[in-house]
């Protein structure tokens, strides 16, 4: 499977995503050590094995499998498909230093790098954009931040 | 005598099995190809591929002039034509002989004789093979196909005399029904068939459907391989067969076997067939009625396969080249249980819709007793043009209860996303307490509908996993070797 | 009475595989693992898993105290020893048993009788069992073996009394040569097994090595499960098992199994066990002489898993639980062909010396009459502390020839890069006409060795790939989700 | 498998290869229209499907498998497996103007660019640096050329 392409770091804050499936929706918070938390429970910690599986472990630890097509979700975890929507995500709770890192969608050429080590972006603007299937993609700040050296 | 180049006439996972069949019989394999599928694994797996047309399954897989052109132009002298397309065709099977091409299948007239429901059904009725009570009637309006509903008695099966797949069949119930479903039958059956001529039959309540492998070389050899259970269905189509069928005694086994040999001997049948039954009633009690003859491989032959240890297909390949039989009735065995799965890409939740779309995710199970056979792969694209099977997984165990258990292990280590798929819904077939009891029928699946699509709540880890997995975007590769210039970039396709 | 939770303790694919009968047997699995493994298949496979100590053999998977401490952390009512490792160390077949857990195999004292070449050997000759003539000299100083050799004859063999493997055994052919490979068995033998106490008997030239799957339960019921050839060796080490044995007759393979039955009849056996044989001549009149037990369940048992279409690692857990053996001699069958092939990352050019690093590209082949047993993924590296066994590929036909000819088109789709392995060599092996024709005996690849690793020029296909294709350096993963946080930069491995 | 992230294009000329096997070498030149010769015999047409998958047409199509570490290719053909050393690679025949790309080695993140567009480079030159598995990973420029924008 084509790996993301990791282009630079950026200063973020814990994740949020809400999640929806049928009329129901999910609140999870991704800390940026791994762990995740459902609706404010218990928690649980992610790895992901860099070809879709991901090996979560709550209770006992278990093989799950993902993929993301626009803003669905797949999830493939004992036996069952679940298809989730994202109905929001990237909102930073704690706006501190805690590193992530920003990916690219998909494997592309660099056309136009938009800023330089030590601006300070803020969610939203584009950090250097792509081409790839003949289409210029912007890569946007996902939350403000300063641009790691 | 042995074939020197076989060209496939199909796609998909079927095109891989034979061409892997051709492989170890030391025969050339020519895959043929639509634009829809100009990189799918049948075409890699072919010796050499050979464009035939657009997408469109008219202009491409269904068209005789089109595959026969294919074939000249290869060089071939023989031609497997799978299932579905143009296997069942017979001015398609009379096309490839008169290309000098060996059409790997029966005679363009016994292809034809076994496709009209009428002329099939008279033939069984003269070797003494039982056949449902039905009628087609002489008047064919709405008022001669009523008279003919009333005479066999309701429930009734309206059905077009051409077809199969279910397609223009209907279900009468009372007088009232039949007013709309008689003409709606016919309309459908001229669209599917280009014939509206009716069938009538007594419907047959909670029936199983049980077939009967049946194999005739050119030296008037028959034998039969054993049943295959197909009774889980929906739409009228087979998901899960498994073989033995868990309704039948030994001595009603022997039964169908020797009508089904009987049937093809009479049908002056030749190389792989497989002859339908309903059957009705339990234990040696049960009757069994001539449904159909498929004139051609089956989806489901693993599953004999599995259970008699031969292979259908390059027996296929060693009796279509004049070749005798290679087994005698007598040394056939059935041993173990061994189930197929049809692993399609549709939505049970909306009827079974058939689905479309790309393969992020797509690994397939392994291990003891489990066997695969598939024309996809992961990044690839399900095109919206034909039929959505994915794959077939075949287990194979000791006992129904453990190739029961096995199955359901796979199913999970079947990972698929990207396209809804019928996998969970499987899983929940198998595990449900009726299945595991063996109290099949052809309604299973309507019977127990809302509790096989019952989806259980998202645990906790599906929303861990969905929130921190990554994109499987699947983009053209842009990426050369390090330090090297990038042919990819510029070169994803060449023309053929 | 069935398990609750069995402790596997070993690694690999034959941890997968009896997780996988766990798992289908409705058993939760617990898997044990070094540092070297804790991403490895057979951890994600079971139900649990249990860290037992650092890469190293003697402190993990070899380490009796290690292993009893996961089985008791983890509640296992059972522990399955797999091959190699502690399966036949008798103390902990004991250990096991005094923790509470029962050890799926024989009793420690059948191992450790059965262990002892000399005790097993006695026990075989007063059950009436032929073995090859030979004798344990009371005398052992190097006068005493050299005098013994004399007295069975040249060419003779003389081996480690304690061993297998191959560990300290010589072929001495003459006179002269015994000065040097006297001592030196002996000090291979102290070496590798604390015990140099040395075993000499006549050297069965070009024998076949044959061997019969023996079961046997705890209420007296014995069964085998016919032949496994297994003459294909490198470095006294199966790498191709078959069965049925080209070379036996009918009327042997009966005298063979049951030998092997009264074989482990004699020495009390319970569980799956394995009774080697050397098979000297061909036809009726070949002779076969007893060689050793092996006291657990074979690499090689899909083989006969294949032929008799019965699931040994189940049928285990069902026994080991004092459970009746499932099959009756009667009847159990050997139906069509089936050949393994061991997948070693090794280099035979050089003396299949045995290989480590990272599976770069890892693919394995599937389809019909093809089995995978395998413990490794593309991405991971075979470490250097282990057996270099990647996976198993075993093949099932209708005959010798198909099966041959469905095992080297199954290699050619089994691509391994980034590490060396055996499998071009074994497609050579496979393809060579005195393999074809059945004419196989243990030097089979010493005898044929340059033929056997010669290796074509590259076609240019070769070398275009070479030229463009991409660089499969596996990197941890650094990319998260688009726009999102990364935990995966900095959460690769958590504290177990 | 981690695919390599494409982090710019550069231009770059046709390719030649030497590598060796054994004693013997082989000069691989290799076209921006995907051709390929070897040793300046016929043409061949080579596709990389994105997964170690190599489909090459000579005569027929075949498929090959290839796999870089260091400067090692493997590749399996035909049910064989050739490792080949590359002697030199990267030269210039066609200093005009063809593009071509340059890859990352591995998913990384990007510490410092030490180039801008319209810059020109010598074969080299240190590009990008990246950051992987805890090292600093610089990517040269593989022939002279002018950075694209």
């Amino acid at each position: 499977m084509g790996d993301a392409a990791t282009l630079g770091t950026l200063s973020v804050g814990q994740q949020t995503f809400v999640l929806r499936r049928g009329d129901r929706e999910y609140r999870v918070d991704v800390g940026d050590d791994g762990t995740v938390t459902v609706d404010g429970g218990s928690t649980l910690t992610v790895r992901s094995m860099g070809d879709g599986e991901v090996r979560v472990r709550g209770g006992a630890e278990v093989s799950a499998w993902s993929a993301a097509a626009g803003d669905t979700r797949w999830v493939y975890v004992g036996g069952e498909v679940f298809e989730f929507e994202v109905a929001r995500e990237g909102r930073s709770r704690a706006p501190g230093a805690a590193r992530g890192s920003l990916s690219a969608p998909m494997p592309a050429s660099v056309v136009r790098v938009e800023v330089a080590p030590g601006d300070r972006v803020r969610k939203g603007d584009a950090l250097v954009v792509l081409e790839a299937m003949k289409m210029e993609l912007p890569v946007r700040a996902p939350a403000d931040g300063i641009v790691a050296a | 005598m042995t074939f020197r180049r076989v060209l496939v006439a199909n796609r998909g996972e079927i095109a891989v099995r034979i061409i892997r069949a051709c492989r170890e019989s030391g025969i050339e394999s020519v895959a043929v190809f639509s634009d829809a599928d100009a990189d799918a694994p049948h075409v890699y797996a072919a010796d050499r591929s050979v464009r035939i047309g657009p997408a469109s399954p008219a202009e491409s897989y269904l068209s005789i002039s089109a595959v026969i052109g294919a074939a000249r132009s290869a060089g071939a002298d023989a031609v497997h034509p799978g299932y579905g397309f143009l296997s069942e065709n017979p001015a398609f099977a009379r096309a490839c002989e008169a290309a000098g091409c060996t059409f790997i299948g029966p005679p363009g007239d016994v292809i034809e004789r076994m496709g009209s429901k009428i002329a099939a059904r008279e033939l069984m009725v003269s070797a003494g093979v039982p056949v449902v009570p039905g009628v087609t009637p002489g008047d064919q309006s709405d008022t001669g196909i009523a008279a003919a509903v009333v005479q066999v008695g309701y429930p009734a099966l309206v059905k077009a005399s051409a077809g199969g797949g279910g397609k223009g069949m209907r279900v009468l119930r009372d007088e009232q029904a039949g007013r709309e479903l008689i003409p709606a039958a016919r309309r459908e059956a001229v669209t599917a068939f280009g014939d509206g001529t009716l069938y009538v039959e007594r419907l047959v309540d909670q029936p199983r459907h049980v077939e009967i492998q049946v194999f005739c070389d050119n030296h008037g050899d028959a034998v039969h391989l054993f049943e295959r259970e197909c009774s889980i269905q929906r739409r009228h189509q087979k998901v899960i067969e498994e073989s033995p069928s868990p309704g039948l005694t030994p001595k009603l086994r022997q039964a169908m076997g020797a009508a089904a040999v009987a049937a093809a001997q009479v049908a002056g049948y030749r190389n792989a067939g497989t002859i339908e039954f309903l059957l009705e009633g339990t234990g040696d009690a049960a009757s069994f009625y001539f449904l159909e003859m498929n004139t051609r491989l089956q989806v489901e032959h693993p599953v004999t396969e599995a259970v008699t240890g031969v292979d259908l297909v390059q027996a296929q390949l060693v009796v279509a080249a004049g070749g005798a039989l290679p087994w005698s009735q007598e040394h056939l065995t059935q041993r173990g249980h061994a189930i197929e799965l049809r692993v399609y890409a549709e939505d049970p939740a909306t009827g079974f819709l058939p689905q479309a779309g790309p393969l992020l995710v797509y690994r397939e199970p392994q291990g003891p007793g489990i066997r695969i056979d598939s024309g996809v792969r992961e990044g690839g694209v399900i095109p919206v043009d034909y039929d959505p099977l994915l794959a077939k997984l075949t287990v194979t165990a000791e006992s129904r209860p453990a190739a029961i258990n096995r199955a359901i292990a796979a199913l999970r280590a079947f990972v698929v996303l990207g396209i809804r798929t019928n996998i969970p819904f499987l899983g929940h077939v198998l595990d449900h307490p009726d299945f595991r009891a063996g109290r099949l029928h052809t309604g299973f699946i309507d019977q127990h509908l809302a509790r096989l699509l019952a989806t259980p709540d998202p645990p906790d880890e599906a929303l861990a996993a969905a929130a921190t997995g990554r994109p499987s975007v699947r983009a053209p590769s842009v990426a050369g070797s390090p330090a090297a210039g990038d042919p990819w970039a510029t070169l994803r396709r060449w023309g053929r």
